[in-house]
């Protein structure tokens, strides 16, 4: 590849715009941290941690990130799509762009936002002192880091996937796309997937070994349930997806003729492995939400989670049904009645525990007092939009009336009525709920508030239009209509609404600055008076989460003993052994990142070079001795007494 | 030297031994079902697995074996969800 | 504060079929049985639905008047509830009793528009191979020995049958107002079945993205009386030259070429694929088959 | 946090221990899933042979059989090495292990000249979609060996270094784990690819 096509998506003005913004961004960054000497203190304090909540944190930090670039992304598709036979973007421009909006929101956005809220809870919620495996949840982040960095690279040196963020065949394959754009896509997802499945491994062992003593699995908080069966989800799908991205690489870039038109491939058998890991992928996202919602409906309604039992039920169904469902996506593929008939059944079978967990959450407010507070607000309005997205999704399990909906705007619609209200308002509640907890001071109500309603209207008048336009024939995907169409008004309608959500995500970033210079800092630890053991260690939290773990007797145990009048955290300190900072993870990632890239442009020196050097990583590890520290019980009286303040 | 043969493990591997003699017996008879063949090969292959998981590998040796246990159930039964379905949808279901 | 939340859905609802022109939606005015099958469990489903939905609705409308704060006592302490067998029985019976009931619709009627439409007696159904490529339709008719590209027209009183198949990317062809969408693939044969039972010219186009010239890659299907039907054919095999392989190909390398016309089709150089699972036989049988079909009908 | 528990045997004896060897049974868990898509895309894509020869046409049993006794073998010596280790016994496990890791090297030498052997014939990975599957699903099997070797060298390195302790026991059961379960995958390439292809 020569360098003029290497660097041919400059060509392009708004790309060429995008990319000088993303390296004066990076320089700004580089200069800032330099002038303020802040080297020393980042390297040591983030990009080394092990530290389960800092972790989180910069999954956070990231996810926030992204979800402005995907939002920009969107924001250009609706404003192009506002007028008819708009000139803004070309087919190709389009093209590109809906494929990374797709990535982009649901790999390195939500993904993200929900693994990092585990990181920062879950822990805390069981009583623990770290993750199972601290080093290992660092590999898993910078995994994740280098995936989406390559992702964003595509976008500036070779090209950008451009079919679509399902990547179907033959069309993704090099026939009818031979640009490096679907290499980034199979190497970006394949990095951040290993680390994902490796968060996997490490949440499943962590919520089983770590529980403080006495927490019974029935005893755990619901979000620390929801983190578990989410987790076991992802150990057990993102494996097909690996496969499923090694044949791509394998048809792409060594002629092997998996979904290949000739020499018998079957073009769909990618598109069946997709959705085996796809299905279940939407149920990752959602099921922490639910989770979030289930600990922020139980704390302002100021009752206890109705019908917990069943609750947990419901999501181990729907964890189990979340992998037999897949084939709904491609209803229209030619199957018989019979194949069809089945998955629409099991697809609507989910409908069965999900409308459980609704009605508890309704009646958990039932002789409840209900606050609304910023997260409760994102808690409450996700019950009437999701069961749209709900109902919605029901009927697209009809194979016949699928038919219909199939490829529309109606599809487009229900996902974003599904994924919005289940994960984005779900990761929104649960970041103003703990925001808090990890940095001792709230974020402001009146902007949070406002940033809600103006998220919230505005996601309404986007999407409810696009329903409407998908009964009326407007497949999705398309980057122009002709006016005589008649769907140019409700487009319009539609990119007017996306201004609203972009004008509410602003406010909610303007608000951490805001918060930052005036809320007034926490002192008691647990602000909104809630009910999981998390609130029962100070804010911010000690490196070492509980000076002394907790004994569990029952479910919401912190919430008793507060009634009660009992600490449930007093006891004698002993000195606590704690992992050791490492860089290894960083640079792992690093190496890692060289190698998927060197591989993007089957410059194969360069992947053996760095393919190497990822096993010497391996080989350092496995000989590394690393006995982790220990803080002396004199610092735990000192942290203790400085964090816990007049208390 | 006796005691670094201990029986569970020289009776595992004898089984494994014969387990894989069952197998090939499929293609030892001519005319046989493939139905049938397909069940003799689903039986002797599980049951390898199982030798080596409990006998071998010691799946339940410690408290934890229940949940090892639901782990690799519910592994295997999405394996078999995923290799079933497939076949249904991109082999069988048309 | 939270109420006009819960009305936001309806007032948009609202607004938007205003904003449509209250014309009715393409999918709810089917121009043949299929479609109409279609439109009207379409209907049902959202009644169902909207049942659903106001059920959630006035129930969350009922806890958030009766339980917020400001309307308790502020030493009011909510009690513990740990559930209820008898509500949990019901909330689960009820969706699955609905689930059941849905399940059995969506497999009377798929079943139904998978089969040749009702109420054409014996007639045969025509049979129309539809074909895509980077981003065109091409559409054979072999009974007739004609092809067409961009444009399908049919006859009103006899059942089609379109068999789908595609020279690239996977494509789903698609005519809203006459049956439901289908995938057209390389390795293999899809079948829609339908009938146009008013005349009118119908917009089809393929719904399934494909690349670069997807927005674009529409037909029209015209649906006119068998006489006017029997006239274009006609009048396509008096006029139009035949469709050579070369032009052919020439034919799939260009991206947009309009509508065209040929007095004969590619199925007899070109042969369809196979339809599916007959993968492993050796090909020869089939391709022979599918040779005769195409061959014959081109008389 | 490090408890010692003196009753379980040595590869269990820390917290640390117990959970890095639960978590890798999740971790084989998550690589039973990625074997069953491997298997379902081979069969799937069994029959679709194109212009390429088929299975039946390309097997041969003698090779297989013989992979197929080393691995069990393997597979038996590992557990005794285990067992060994469990009684104290360094010397006869470091020899167990070694033997283990040899007939890995076997067992990739035959399958390195199977796949020679399908070349030679004019059969490589591009040449149908069978011939993909087949060598993709056999490749990532062989390559599984492979890393096999090279993490259990490391391991009998370290335990040569530094004796049997709670770190390097644990190591070595971990790794015993893994060869077993690629044994198991083994079975069932050599029942539902090779047998039921000859069928």
């Amino acid at each position: 590849m020569s360098f003029d096509e290497l660097f041919a998506p400059m060509k392009e003005p708004m790309i060429l715009a995008a990319g000088i913004s993303i390296i004066v961004g990076a320089i700004a960054v580089v200069a800032g941290l330099t002038y303020f000497k802040k080297w020393g203190w980042l390297y040591k304090n983030w990009l080394t941690t092990v530290d389960h909540k800092k972790i989180g944190v910069m999954y956070v930090f990231v996810a926030l990130i992204m979800l402005f670039r995907g939002g920009i992304d969107a924001l250009l598709m609706r404003a192009q799509t506002a007028i008819p036979e708009n000139g803004l973007l070309n087919s190709e421009h389009y093209n590109e762009i809906f494929t990374t909006h797709g990535l982009i929101m649901i790999l390195f956005m939500a993904m993200p936002f929900i693994i990092g809220l585990m990181n920062i809870v879950v822990p805390l919620q069981i009583g623990a002192r770290d993750v199972a495996f601290p080093r290992l949840n660092a590999l898993s982040f910078w995994l994740f880091a280098a995936g989406a960095g390559l992702l964003n690279v595509s976008f500036v040196i070779g090209g950008s996937p451009n079919a679509g963020w399902t990547a179907y065949f033959p069309l993704a394959g090099t026939e009818f796309n031979p640009g490096v754009g679907n290499n980034y896509y199979a190497w970006a997802l394949q990095i951040s997937g290993i680390g994902t499945l490796m968060t996997g491994i490490n949440f499943i062992t962590t919520i089983f070994k770590m529980r403080a003593p006495g927490m019974k699995l029935m005893k755990m908080p619901m979000f620390t349930w929801s983190a578990l069966i989410t987790n076991v989800i992802i150990t057990f799908a993102f494996p097909v997806l690996t496969v499923a991205l090694a044949l791509m690489t394998l048809d792409r870039q060594f002629g092997t003729k998996f979904f290949a038109m000739q020499d018998g491939g079957m073009d769909m058998m990618w598109a069946n492995l997709f959705w085996v890991w796809g299905h279940p992928e939407v149920y990752i996202v959602i099921l922490p939400a639910f989770g979030i919602y289930s600990e922020i409906i139980a704390t302002f309604a100021r009752k206890n989670l109705y019908g917990y039992k069943s609750m947990v039920m419901s999501m181990v169904i729907i964890s189990l049904l979340s992998f037999m469902v897949w084939a709904h996506h491609f209803y229209t593929m030619g199957h018989g009645v019979m194949v069809n008939g089945v998955f629409s059944t099991t697809t609507m079978l989910i409908a069965v525990p999900t409308g459980v967990k609704i009605f508890n959450w309704l009646l958990t407010m039932r002789h409840g007092k209900i606050q609304f507070t910023t997260p409760m607000l994102y808690a409450l309005a996700f019950i009437p939009i999701f069961t749209i997205g709900g109902v919605t999704g029901v009927m697209l399990a009809m194979a016949s009336a699928d038919y219909q909906y199939h490829n529309t705007m109606f599809l487009v619609a229900h996902f974003h009525y599904v994924l919005i209200p289940g994960v984005v308002f779900g990761v929104l509640a649960g970041y103003h709920y703990w925001w808090p907890k990890i940095f001792g001071f709230r974020l402001n109500e009146k902007l949070g508030k406002s940033a809600f309603w103006f998220i919230i209207l505005g996601f309404n008048i986007a999407f409810f239009p696009l329903f409407i336009l998908g009964l009326d024939g407007y497949a999705r995907r398309m980057y122009t209509y002709s006016a005589d169409t008649g769907y140019g008004p409700l487009n319009m309608v539609s990119f007017l609404g996306a201004l609203m959500m972009g004008v509410g995500f602003i406010l909610l970033c303007y608000n951490i600055y805001y918060s930052f210079r005036h809320s007034p800092r926490e002192t008691t630890g647990d602000p909104w008076d809630a009910r999981s053991l998390e609130w029962a260690t100070h804010s911010p939290v000690p490196e070492y989460n509980f000076a002394v773990v907790p004994k569990i007797n029952q479910l919401d145990e912190y919430w008793f003993a507060k009634k009660e009048g009992r600490d449930i955290t007093a006891g004698e300190y002993e000195r606590i052994h704690m992992p050791n900072n490492s860089s290894a993870p960083m640079w792992m990632a690093g190496v890692m990142f060289l190698f998927a890239f060197f591989f993007v442009f089957s410059v194969w020196a360069g992947v053996i070079v760095f393919g190497l050097a990822t096993l010497g990583f391996l080989a350092y590890r496995s000989f590394e001795k690393d006995d982790g520290h220990y803080i002396e019980v004199a610092e735990i009286v000192e942290t203790e007494r400085r964090l816990g303040g007049e208390q | 030297m006796k005691e670094l043969f201990p029986k569970e493990h020289v009776l595992g591997f004898v089984g494994s031994l014969l387990l894989t003699l069952a197998a090939l017996t499929v293609i030892m008879f001519k005319g046989m079902s493939n139905g049938l063949a397909m069940t003799i090969l689903l039986i002797t292959a599980a049951a390898q697995a199982l030798v080596q998981l409990i006998l071998f590998m010691h799946i339940g040796e410690t408290d934890d074996k229940k949940s090892l246990y639901v782990t690799i159930i519910y592994a295997v039964v999405v394996g078999l969800i995923t290799v079933f379905g497939t076949l249904l949808a991109m082999v069988w279901g048309y | 504060m939270k109420k006009k939340v819960l009305i936001l859905p309806f007032v948009m609802a609202f607004l938007t079929l205003v904003l449509s022109g209250c014309q009715p939606l393409m999918i709810f005015d089917p121009k043949g049985p299929n479609a109409r099958t279609l439109s009207n469990t379409i209907i049902m489903s959202i009644i169902v639905m909207l049942v659903i939905l106001l059920v959630v609705y006035v129930l969350l409308i009922n806890m958030l008047s009766k339980y917020r704060a400001s309307k308790q006592a502020p030493d009011y302490e909510p009690p513990h509830e740990e559930g209820s067998k008898v509500l949990e029985v019901v909330w689960t019976v009820i969706p699955i009793l609905i689930v059941t009931a849905l399940a059995i619709v969506t497999v009377f009627t798929t079943s139904k528009v998978e089969k040749k439409p009702e109420g054409y007696g014996n007639k045969e159904p025509l049979v129309i191979y539809a074909s895509s490529s980077n981003w065109k339709w091409h559409f054979s008719y072999p009974e007739q020995g004609v092809e067409t590209v961009n444009y399908v027209n049919i006859p009103t009183d006899r059942p089609i049958e379109f068999r789908l198949y595609s020279f690239g990317p996977i494509t789903s062809f698609w005519i809203p107002q006459l049956a439901g969408q289908k995938y057209a693939m390389s390795d293999m044969l899809t079948k829609i079945h339908l009938a146009a039972d008013q005349e009118g010219s119908y917009m089809g186009r393929n719904s399934n993205f494909s690349g670069e010239g997807f927005a674009q890659m529409e037909f029209e299907a015209q649906a006119m009386s068998q006489k006017d039907f029997d006239e274009w054919i006609k009048d396509v095999k008096a006029k139009e030259p035949k469709l050579t392989e070369k032009e052919f190909d020439k034919l799939l390398k260009t991206s947009f070429v309009g509508r065209k016309s040929y007095s004969s089709t590619h199925l007899t150089f070109r042969p369809a694929p196979m339809e599916h699972g007959k993968h492993g036989k050796h090909d020869m049988e089939n391709m022979k088959d599918k040779d005769m079909e195409g061959m014959d009908m081109s008389h | 946090m490090s408890k010692e528990n003196t009753s379980a045997p040595l590869e269990y004896r820390t917290h640390e221990n117990e959970m890095k060897i639960f978590g890798f049974w999740v971790f084989l868990g998550a690589e039973i899933v990625l074997f069953a898509t491997l298997f379902s895309v081979y069969f799937a894509l069994a029959d679709r042979t194109g212009t390429g020869p088929t299975g039946k046409e390309i097997f041969e049993m003698p090779p297989v059989l013989i992979e197929t006794f080393v691995l069990l073998t393997s597979s038996f010596l590992i557990g005794l090495g285990v067992h060994a280790m469990r009684i104290g016994r360094k010397k006869a496990m470091m020899v167990f292990y070694i033997i283990t890791l040899l007939l890995g090297l076997v067992f990739l030498g035959v399958e390195i000249n199977e796949f020679l052997t399908y070349i030679h014939d004019g059969a490589t990975i591009t040449t149908s979609a069978f011939m993909s599957a087949l060598m993709t699903l056999l490749g990532t099997h062989g390559a599984h060996v492979t890393f096999g070797f090279l993490w259990g060298s490391a391991i009998l390195i370290q335990i040569k270094r530094h004796g049997l302790n709670a770190k390097t026991a644990n190591k070595a059961f971990i790794f015993s784990l893994y060869w077993h379960f690629l044994d198991v995958v083994w079975i069932f390439i050599f029942s539902f690819v090779y047998l039921k292809g000859v069928l």
